[in-house]
Parts: C-alpha cells; sequence; structure tokens
C-alpha cells in the first residue's frame, strides 16, 4: 500500500472510530465528556506519519485520533471509553486523558494548555541525555491564550529543546471564535514573536500537513531547536456531545465539509472502489471487534482503588 | 428493523423532549442525517440517526418528555447494512437488527411509570423504581443495550445501594440547647464504666479526669441509698403507662396443688441450693404462654413490634423499699433450674446495685409475683413499651370446687394486664388460658 | 562531626546528589548566577554549570510543569520555587499533572521530581510573601510533603526524596536556613516516613513540624521550669502522616497541643486533631488544642506580625489550658 | 457444736441474705419469714448457707425448724451431733 493509500486509511480508520464513539454516547455506553477529531483527521495523521516510533507525544482532550495513530490499540481505547480494566489507562482516564508508555503517548489533558510544561520538560531530558528524540505537543488555538502556552514557548526556544508544537486551529474553541480570544489572528506570526520558526499549512491537506511535518522535524533532529506549526482545520461536529452549536452557522459547516480531508485525498488518488470497500470492511471489523472487547472486558476491582495512588514499591503505598 | 431511541446528549442529560420530527413514515434516511430535534437542559439540539433505511413508524409525539433510551421511531434497516452512506454492496453487521424488535413487549400491563421501555422488563423496570433509578442511570451491559440486574444493582452499588434521590432538603430549626453535662473527660467515662465506679461519686473541681477516677477509692461499703433516685425512675415509667396505654385485665385462679406436690419431688433431691421455687413456675409458664401468643410478647412503637424471644422482665423488690424489672434476655432457652439459677443470680445483684447495662433495658414481657404470703389478686401496671403485665397473686389454700365438690386446694390467681391498642381481649384471654395449662402440667415446663 | 546551618545542610545535600547522579539536575529562579535568592545554591553554578544548574524565565507553570516532564523523561530533576508563595501559579501542574498522573494512567507514569520551597512567615515580608502552605499540599494524594526541621533531616532528606518513584515537596521554613547543628561526616540519607520524638514527656504531647520546632522546643522548655512536662514530636513529613507515633504519644499522656503555621481552618493541625480524636478518643482527659496563625494576611509590622503567628507564650498558654482540661 | 457455735454459724448464714438486721437487736423468736421480710429468695439463700456451713442436706421439711434464730440454733445443734 503506498504511502498516501495509507494515509487514506489511516484518517478513515479514525473517522469511523470516532463516528462509533458518538453513536455509543447516544446509548449511554459512554460517559463523561467525549470530544471527537471528524473533520480534523488531516492533521495528527499527517505528523505522526513522520515520526519515529519512540519520539513523544502529548495531547489534549480530543485525542482519540492520536492515540491511534500513535500506535494504541481500538480494543485499548474504546475499553478505556468503556471504563474498562482492560482500557489504556485502567478505566481511570477515560475519554481525555488516555496514556500509552510503549508508544511514548504522555497522554490527553483535560486543562486547556496543561500539557505544554509536560511537553517541554520531555526535550528537555532528551537534550540533556543526549538522546535522538522529538517531542511533539497538540493543542487547540483556544490554549494559545493560557499562560503556559507563552511560558513555554519562551523556555523552549530560549533552551533550543527539540519539541514540535502543533496547533490545531478548528477556529472556535469551544464556542469562542479565534476572532474574540486572540488579538493577533495570525497564529503563526503570533508564534514568531519567540523567534521561533513558525508555518501555516492547510490543516485539512494531509499531504501538506505531511510534508510540514518533515521539514520541522528534521531541523528538529538537527539541533534547530523547537518549531511551531499552525494547521488550519475544521471540527464538523460540536465541541462535544452537549453543544447546540450556537456559536456558528450550518453553512459554514457545510462549507468546510466540502473539504473533507478524507474525500480529498481518496479523490486525488482515484481510489478504485473495491480498495475503498476492502478498506472499510477492515475498519469496521477492527471497530465492531473493540466495541465488543470493551463490552465483555471487566470493570477494575473495587479493591484496587488505592493502586498506584503511588508507586506500588514506595514506602508511602497505601498510607495516607 | 432498527429501534431510534431517545440519545444522551450529555453526561448529566436523563431525559429529552421531542420538539419535532424532520422525517415521516416511509421516508428515506441515512446514517447521520439529522432526523429530529430534541429540547434539553440546555437547549434545542438536532438528532441525528445512526443507521440507514427507511422509516417505520413514529413513536412519540412532538412535545412528550420522555427518559433517555425511550424508542422515538422504528426504522426498517435497509438490509441491516451498517456501512457508508453510499456503499453498493452490504456486509452482514455482528448483530442482527432485527432481534432487537421481536424482544419489543406487547403494551405492558401493569401501569409502566413512563412510556414502555423496550429494554427493560418488567422485573428490571420494578428494581429500578426500588432504587429510585431512571433508564438514564443505568447502563445496559446486555445485548442492544439490554438492562440486566446486574446493571441495575451496579448502578445502584454506586449509589452504595440506598436511592439517593435528589429530594428537597428542609432547614430544621435547631432544637434548644440541651442542658449541659457534667464535665466528664471521655478517659474518666472509660475508666468509671471498666471499674463499675460511679460518676456520680466522685467529686472534683474541675471536669472529672481519667487521674480522678484512678484515684478514686469508693467510701465505706454500706450500699448507696439510692432509694430515692430509684423512686423517681418507677414514679416517671408507672405514670407513661397510665398516660400511654388503655389497659385491660383478665383473670384467672388456678389449682397448682398438684404442681406444688410435683415441684417437692422434683426438689426432694437436689442440694438446697439447687432447688426450684415456685416463682420459677411462673416464669416459665409466662415464657411458654408468650411462645405460644406472641402478639403479647414484644413492643409498641407507634404500631406493634413482636420480639424475637421472650426477654422476661422479672420485677424485684430491692431491700431499702425500692423496685427495679432487671430482664433475663433469650428466657426460653432456659429450663426450670437455669432459670432459678438466672434468677437467683439476678434478685442477689439486683439487691445489691450491681445490675449490668443490658439487664436494665425493657424487656419484652414482665412477670410481677407476690406470690410469698402476698394478696389474693394484683392488678399490674404494664412497663412501657411492652404490651403485657402478669400479675401473680398469693399462693395458699383456698376453697375450690374440683369434680363439683368444694375442697380446699392450694391456689394462686393470676391477672393478665394487657395494652388494648396491642392486643383485644380475646387474644388476652388465650394468653391466660396458655399460662394456666402450663402452670397445672408441671412435666410440660 | 561539623557544626553547619541548616542552609549548608541544603547545599551539601543537593551537591552530594549532582555528584553521585548524573540524571540529578536543578532549575528554579536566579540560582545559577546569582546563587539562590536564600543562597542555598551559592556556588553549585560554577562547579557544575548552566546546564545542570539552569537559571529559569519568571515562569512557574512552564518550569515547574518542565520538570515534572524532564522526571517523566528519565531524569531526576530538583527544582527550587523561590518561595510556597509562587507555587500557587504552579499549583495545576502539581495538582492536575504530579500527583494525578500515576494513578491515573493505572500505573503507567512515575514522576519522580523533588521541588523545594522556601515557606512561612516571620521575616516581616508582608502578606503575599509570608504564607504557610505546607499543610496544604499535604491534602493532595499522590504526593509526599516532607518539612525537616533539623541540620540533619536538611541535609539526609533530600537524597532519600530523590530516590523516591513519586513527587516530593520539600518544604525549608525561611527561618531555619540560619539555624546552626551538627552534621556527623559521614550522615547519609535518612527516612521520610516517621515522626520523631525531640523531646521526651509525659503530662501532654506537643506536636509540630518545620519552622515552629524551635518555638514548640523553647515553650516546653519554659512549660518544664512550671512542673509541666512536655513531650515534642516533630512529625518531619506531613503526607503521608505518620500517625501511629503521636496517637502512641497520647496514649501515654492523654493531652496534645499542635503547633502549625498554618490558619487554623482547613489545616493540617485540623486533620492531625480529628486523627487523634478517631484513634484515641478514650484516652483523652482535655479537648486537643491547636495554635495556628491568626487568620489574617500576614501583616508587615513586626509586632503585627509576631501577634499573627504561633509564639512560645501561645504554646505555653494552650498546654496550660490542657492541664486544666480546657481547650 | 455448742450453743455459741451454732448461733455464729446461723447469724452468718442470716447477715449474708440480709445484711440490714442487725443481729444484736433482732428478736431471735420472731419468724425469719414475716417478721425480718425474707421472702422466698431470701430464705431459700439462708437455709443453702446453713446448709453448706454444716455440710448437711436440709430437706424442705425442716424449714419450719429454721424459721426463727433460736429454733435454728437448736437444730444446728442438734444435726451436728447426730
Amino acid at each position: 500500500m503506498s504511502d498516501s493509500v495509507e494515509l487514506l486509511r489511516s484518517m478513515l480508520r479514525v473517522r469511523r472510530f470516532e463516528e462509533r464513539c458518538v453513536e455509543l454516547y447516544s446509548q449511554t455506553k459512554i460517559r463523561g465528556f467525549l470530544h471527537v477529531y471528524i473533520g480534523e483527521e488531516a492533521v495528527a495523521t499527517g505528523v505522526m506519519s513522520v515520526l519515529e516510533p519512540d519520539d513523544a507525544v502529548v495531547a489534549t482532550y480530543r485525542e482519540h485520533g492520536h492515540g491511534l495513530l500513535k500506535g494504541m490499540t481500538a480494543r485499548k481505547v474504546m475499553a478505556e471509553m468503556y471504563g474498562k480494566v482492560t482500557g489504556c489507562s485502567r478505566g481511570r482516564g477515560g475519554s481525555m486523558h488516555l496514556f500509552d508508555k510503549e508508544n511514548g503517548f504522555y497522554g490527553g489533558n483535560a486543562i486547556v494548555g496543561g500539557g505544554f510544561p509536560t511537553a517541554i520538560g520531555l526535550a528537555l531530558a532528551d537534550k540533556m541525555l543526549d538522546r535522538d528524540r522529538v517531542t511533539v505537543c497538540f493543542f487547540g488555538e483556544g490554549a494559545m491564550a493560557e499562560g503556559e502556552w507563552h511560558e513555554s514557548m519562551n523556555l523552549a526556544q530560549l533552551w533550543n529543546l527539540p519539541v514540535l508544537f502543533v496547533c490545531e486551529n478548528n477556529l472556535y474553541a469551544m464556542g469562542t471564535a479565534l476572532s474574540r480570544s486572540e488579538s493577533e489572528t495570525n497564529l503563526a506570526i503570533k508564534a514568531s514573536a519567540y523567534e521561533m520558526p513558525a508555518w501555516t499549512v492547510d490543516g485539512m491537506d494531509v499531504l501538506a500537513v505531511a510534508d510540514a511535518a518533515r521539514r520541522a522535524v528534521d531541523a528538529i533532529r538537527a539541533g534547530g531547536g523547537p518549531h511551531f506549526l499552525e494547521a488550519r482545520t475544521y471540527r464538523f461536529r460540536a465541541h462535544s456531545m452537549f453543544d447546540p452549536e450556537l456559536y456558528r452557522d450550518k453553512e459554514e459547516v457545510l462549507k468546510w465539509r466540502e473539504r473533507d480531508p478524507i474525500d480529498l485525498l481518496r479523490n486525488a488518488l482515484d481510489l478504485d472502489d473495491q480498495t475503498w470497500q476492502q478498506m472499510e470492511d477492515e475498519i469496521a471489523a477492527e471497530v465492531e471487534d473493540a466495541v465488543t472487547f470493551a463490552e465483555e472486558s471487566p470493570d477494575e476491582d473495587v479493591a484496587d482503588l488505592m493502586l498506584f495512588v503511588y508507586s506500588p514499591d514506595s514506602s508511602a503505598a497505601g498510607r495516607i | 428493523m432498527g429501534m431510534f431511541l431517545m440519545p444522551s446528549l450529555g453526561a448529566d442529560m436523563d431525559e429529552g423532549t421531542l420538539l419535532e420530527w424532520m422525517v415521516a413514515p416511509g421516508d428515506e434516511v441515512k446514517k447521520g442525517q439529522v432526523v429530529a430535534v430534541v429540547d434539553t437542559a440546555k437547549s434545542a439540539i438536532d438528532v441525528e440517526v445512526f443507521e440507514t433505511g427507511v422509516v417505520a413508524e413514529l413513536l412519540i409525539e412532538p412535545g412528550t418528555l420522555v427518559p433517555v433510551g425511550t424508542p422515538l421511531a422504528r426504522i426498517e434497516v435497509q438490509g441491516a447494512g451498517k456501512s457508508a452512506p453510499d456503499a453498493a454492496s452490504v456486509v452482514e453487521p455482528a448483530r442482527v437488527a432485527e432481534s432487537v424488535v421481536e424482544s419489543a413487549p406487547e403494551p405492558v400491563a401493569e401501569p409502566a411509570p413512563s412510556a414502555p421501555l423496550p429494554h427493560l422488563a418488567p422485573p428490571i423496570r420494578h428494581l429500578m423504581h426500588q432504587f429510585g433509578l431512571k433508564p438514564g442511570d443505568v447502563r445496559g451491559s446486555g445485548p442492544d443495550g439490554q438492562i440486566t440486574r446486574k446493571d441495575v444493582l451496579a448502578a445502584a452499588g454506586e449509589s452504595g445501594g440506598i436511592a439517593v434521590a435528589a429530594a428537597p432538603v428542609p432547614t430544621i430549626p435547631a432544637p434548644p440547647a440541651p442542658p449541659s453535662r457534667p464535665r466528664v473527660t471521655p478517659r474518666a467515662r472509660r475508666l468509671a464504666q471498666q471499674r463499675g465506679i460511679d460518676l456520680n461519686a466522685v467529686q472534683t473541681s474541675g471536669p472529672v479526669t481519667g487521674a480522678d477516677v484512678e484515684s478514686f477509692t469508693p467510701k465505706a461499703k454500706t450500699p448507696v441509698d439510692r432509694s430515692a433516685a430509684m423512686r423517681k425512675a418507677t414514679a416517671a415509667l408507672m405514670s407513661r403507662a397510665a398516660r400511654e396505654i388503655p389497659h385491660y385485665y383478665v383473670v384467672n385462679t388456678f389449682d397448682i396443688t398438684a404442681t406444688l406436690e410435683w415441684l417437692r419431688e422434683f426438689n426432694a433431691g437436689r442440694k438446697p441450693r439447687d432447688r426450684v421455687l415456685p416463682a420459677v413456675l411462673f416464669l416459665r409458664a409466662t415464657v411458654l404462654a408468650a411462645q405460644a401468643v406472641p402478639e403479647m410478647n414484644g413492643t409498641w412503637e407507634d404500631e406493634y413490634v413482636p420480639s424475637a424471644g421472650v426477654d422476661l422482665g422479672v420485677a424485684v423488690a430491692t431491700r431499702t423499699g425500692g423496685l427495679v424489672t432487671p430482664r433475663i434476655v433469650a428466657a426460653q432457652d432456659l429450663d426450670l433450674s437455669g432459670l432459678m439459677a438466672h434468677l437467683t443470680d439476678l434478685v442477689k445483684r439486683a439487691k445489691a446495685g450491681r445490675l449490668k447495662g443490658g439487664e436494665l433495658q425493657p424487656g419484652s414481657i414482665t412477670v410481677s409475683s407476690l406470690a410469698d404470703n402476698g394478696p389474693d389478686l394484683l392488678y399490674g401496671v404494664i412497663y412501657p413499651p411492652q404490651v403485657a403485665l402478669v400479675g401473680v397473686g398469693g399462693v395458699a389454700p383456698r376453697p375450690f370446687v374440683v369434680d363439683g365438690e368444694l375442697a380446699v386446694r392450694t391456689t394462686v390467681t393470676v391477672t393478665v394486664s394487657a395494652d388494648h391498642r396491642a392486643t383485644d381481649g380475646r387474644t388476652g384471654a388465650r394468653f391466660l388460658a396458655a399460662l394456666g395449662k402450663a402452670l397445672t402440667h408441671p412435666e410440660e415446663l | 562531626m561539623a557544626t553547619i546551618t541548616y542552609r549548608e545542610a541544603v547545599r551539601q545535600a543537593i551537591r552530594t546528589a549532582m555528584k553521585d547522579d548524573e540524571r540529578v539536575f536543578m532549575m528554579g529562579e536566579d540560582i545559577g548566577a546569582y546563587g539562590g535568592c536564600f543562597g542555598v545554591s551559592m556556588g553549585l553554578f560554577e562547579e557544575f554549570g548552566p546546564e545542570r544548574i539552569r537559571d529559569t524565565p519568571l515562569s512557574e507553570s512552564a518550569f515547574v510543569g518542565a520538570g515534572i516532564g524532564a522526571a517523566l523523561g528519565g531524569m531526576r530533576p530538583i527544582v527550587e520555587v523561590m518561595t510556597v508563595n509562587f507555587s500557587l501559579l504552579a499549583l495545576d501542574q502539581i495538582v492536575n499533572t504530579a500527583a494525578s498522573l500515576s494513578h491515573m494512567s493505572g500505573g503507567q507514569f512515575n514522576v519522580p521530581v523533588v521541588i523545594r520551597m522556601t515557606t512561612g512567615a516571620g521575616r516581616q515580608l508582608a502578606a503575599q510573601h509570608s504564607h504557610s502552605f505546607d499543610g496544604w499540599y499535604a491534602h493532595i494524594p499522590g504526593i509526599r510533603v516532607v518539612a525537616p526541621a533539623t541540620v540533619e533531616d536538611a541535609f539526609g532528606m533530600l537524597g532519600t526524596a530523590l530516590a523516591d518513584p513519586d513527587p516530593v515537596l520539600f518544604f525549608e521554613h525561611g527561618a531555619l536556613y540560619n539555624s546552626k547543628g551538627e552534621l556527623p561526616d559521614d550522615a547519609g540519607p535518612v527516612d521520610i516516613d516517621k515522626a520523631a520524638i525531640r523531646r521526651a514527656g509525659k503530662d501532654l504531647t506537643l506536636i509540630t513540624y518545620g519552622g515552629t520546632l524551635p518555638t514548640t522546643l523553647a515553650a516546653a522548655g519554659e512549660l518544664a521550669g512550671r512542673g509541666i512536662d512536655a513531650e515534642v514530636i516533630d512529625l518531619r513529613t506531613l503526607r503521608p502522616l505518620d500517625d501511629a507515633t503521636f496517637v502512641d504519644s497520647v496514649r501515654r499522656t492523654h493531652r496534645a497541643v499542635i503547633v502549625d503555621e498554618g490558619w487554623r481552618s482547613g489545616s493540617i493541625s485540623a486533620e492531625i486533631s480529628a486523627r487523634i480524636t478517631e484513634q484515641a478518643f478514650y484516652e483523652l482527659d482535655a479537648p486537643i488544642g491547636r495554635v495556628c496563625s491568626k487568620e489574617v494576611p500576614t501583616p508587615y509590622a513586626r509586632h503585627m506580625e509576631q501577634a499573627a503567628i504561633p509564639s512560645a507564650e501561645d504554646v505555653v498558654r494552650a498546654a496550660e489550658a490542657a492541664m486544666r482540661g480546657e481547650s | 457444736m455448742n450453743d455459741t457455735q451454732a448461733r455464729e454459724l446461723v447469724l452468718t448464714a442470716l447477715a449474708d441474705v440480709a445484711p440490714e438486721i442487725d443481729t444484736g437487736t433482732f428478736d431471735p423468736d420472731t419468724s425469719l419469714r414475716d417478721g425480718a421480710e425474707l421472702d422466698s429468695m431470701d430464705f431459700l439463700a439462708y437455709v443453702s448457707g446453713v446448709s453448706e456451713a454444716l455440710a448437711l442436706d436440709v430437706p424442705e421439711d425442716d424449714y419450719d425448724r429454721l424459721d426463727t434464730v433460736n429454733s435454728a440454733i437448736a437444730y444446728v445443734v442438734e444435726k451436728a451431733s447426730a
């Protein structure tokens, strides 16, 4: 399968997984908050495609796609959303707190901007240990109004840390349009104030995203210091499940849907129906298998409630 | 056939009002297509269908408020496909949609609290009702979101098994401040209780501390004259009985000549310490009668509460003229010798003022006996919250009709005082008859 | 045996740790070129260089978070937050990442970071620079909180804290920096689990930690003169709390007074009092006394500040009340 | 066993059951069950005391002979020497 077809398959896999989550949420199988990545798949897919396996990723609460693309199995993600012990975080994190040590996925974070310091810390460790590794920090444009963004951008550039900041600019921070939260709405220009290379890319064109990410990651690995990538994209569904979308009008959504990243690539590749259908069937099977696995997985034993508050071998374990 | 349910659109959404249908029966619908508008606590939200097919029937009228999970419409799934909307060929999905339709119940006979829910078998709905749970509260783990018994218990379990309904929370005016207790430290209370020291006797300037109790040496052994306090306690109890309990009495005299003869032989072979007194016979007979007529053996707390065992209260006159009624817990488990030994010990400690806390708790029925050269007849006052008292008169030779002839027999008159709120004459009489039968058939005692 | 100050003890501890383990490094505001706001890191910049003694911009959330990230990345960072007052800007990183990550990730990620902070009042720094939030942080499961009060602990606890797999908050009371104490030449790491009895006594138990230990020991000395033999317990760790040590002491003395520079409401002293009542209620011959800071933003004027924070006289008064069975 | 020993035995048994009786002033010829208000429980304990002190059985028929102090003393002397 050529790289491009692989990118198409990756995006479709995320799309179908997220659609199934919306359905399961409406049937009360998934609870809590649910933020899906439908419409923005090209950004994570493009960036992840240029990473090495042990590169690190720090994401946000809209992270199912990132987790899957960084190597987490659909089973572990779905079981986590069901709150089952077989989930990637033993059912304790849920949709907003997926973690996977083996795949270097340092989690979702429900605090907007909460992930920036973790990401630059990981990069600091890489730099001090001379490790040839890149840390990618995903965030929404809303996070750029948080103090942590300014502090972290400055520190990263100041200490020349190997970190790639990827801003998924989907034009709305929950219900607040970009122009109503940022004085400078050209986010790349805003980022360049920190003397950091900052580019804008069409977040709906996975090939463009991959190309930009490739250039940034190569520069970082060569010691070129942190880079900033603004991917202009759009979420086709509400911010979360309980959002009447009063802040944007339907025409705008339809306009962006015409540039659905999956359709764009599919048409560009002029893929034959037979290959497409095979992709659909394989993905449908994988998703259903994940749902069945989650349905049949056991809950965590309540007796383990206190487990891992402290490390099991610590003398503080089990004490308050 | 797919069932289109009221979707859950948020973590805290239990129910929704169908505002508007965007489709009609017979319309074709595609997966992801908006088919209705639902009003929630936040605002109206477009709701999409997750299956491609044809609308078979709309089940809910616009404007109806229904819990999450309620079926809103039936959709004939086109070949039960679950793939991309415009796909030509169709793949058999893991679960067949048709099975859901068969399980939809006919109109439910018993009154369903809300619109009929196909996923909820009546026992499940009843169980949820018991825990005050709504469909939205429970995550169905069975096929097609079927809610199982385990799910309900788990959901209830989450709230500790006790239904925590969001009921209006009253504000209670603070009751008047209680009279301040004498200042005694927790340690002092513990030591006093362990050493059987009466805290009132420990005189100190500040609060009574553990050290005070440790260094306290009780005054000379002469028993503390507590008759005044005891008199006050009895007075309070008796006036409460008079205020609250509508007494009625049933009386009978029994010829116990044979029984006493039986007792003489029973005692003949025993050392004095092990001999059984007539008083114990009345206790035993009362126990047997209480077991035969349980309506008399319990307490009145706005309604009658029968007692599991027979906790026999025994009225004991103390040497200083007071009266105390310690109880023998589970007296039904003691035979005559057991009752005698227990009674001897109880009376001895009652007279010395060294009864244990548990013994002073109210029993389930009381016997007041003046058998030793006492008056013929005794109308006793019931000890609240009990519902009956057995009064035993003096044992003495009296004229008595035997086989139509007048004869001199040793007899005893037993009065049963009973609480008319709990029982009626007929029950009191049945109890007295059972007591009499036991009293006159010693081999049964 | 050397007599050194508490400040030097902490510095030696940092130097020893950095020499023993390449992964150990320190970052914080003005710890390098300037030598540390309170002079703790004086000389370390010249000895270890800018890579391992990293001055940071005034970005508490970023550099505390970076310390957490670096710990995740395999380092053993010491993060110096100049004072606990500024740690409020990094509270989200400490609570929502450092303390929660291990449990929330199902045990995948532990965060071996040590965060050192100066704490406490008494140096006329006024309201914004005089807070005592050691007790606050002890409310949070997932982190350890230690409060070394002696030179030996100031030196010995840091090594143990760095070896701990979980985040350790290390509170140094400002008033202790100049205090002197003996440090044996072969002094090594000490435990961070147990409280210590600093003075044996039989009439009542005085429980304290960190900066108020000297105040409490002074009060115990005064009480001895008045015929009251007070036992003094230095908690040393606020989370987890070593309640066995102070509860056993109360079982012997039947009276307790807790000395805590935090504000009384919702303080660590309230938690200690609750644990004594839960575990030794029937041993008590007096209400549990508490001597805390007055619930007021710490004022600048010296006499006003002294009136606000716990004094030896306050402790003596509380102890005598306890002997009378009053609170 | 002489009178004084028998008196000692009877009065000890009586005091054990009814400590409030002043054996010095109590009329030795009045009925214990009526005069001293010993109820049947007390009287049985008193009889048991005498019986155990004598290490002899006291059948129910002999109860009347123990009903006053003097008759009890006579009874004890008689039984002890038999």
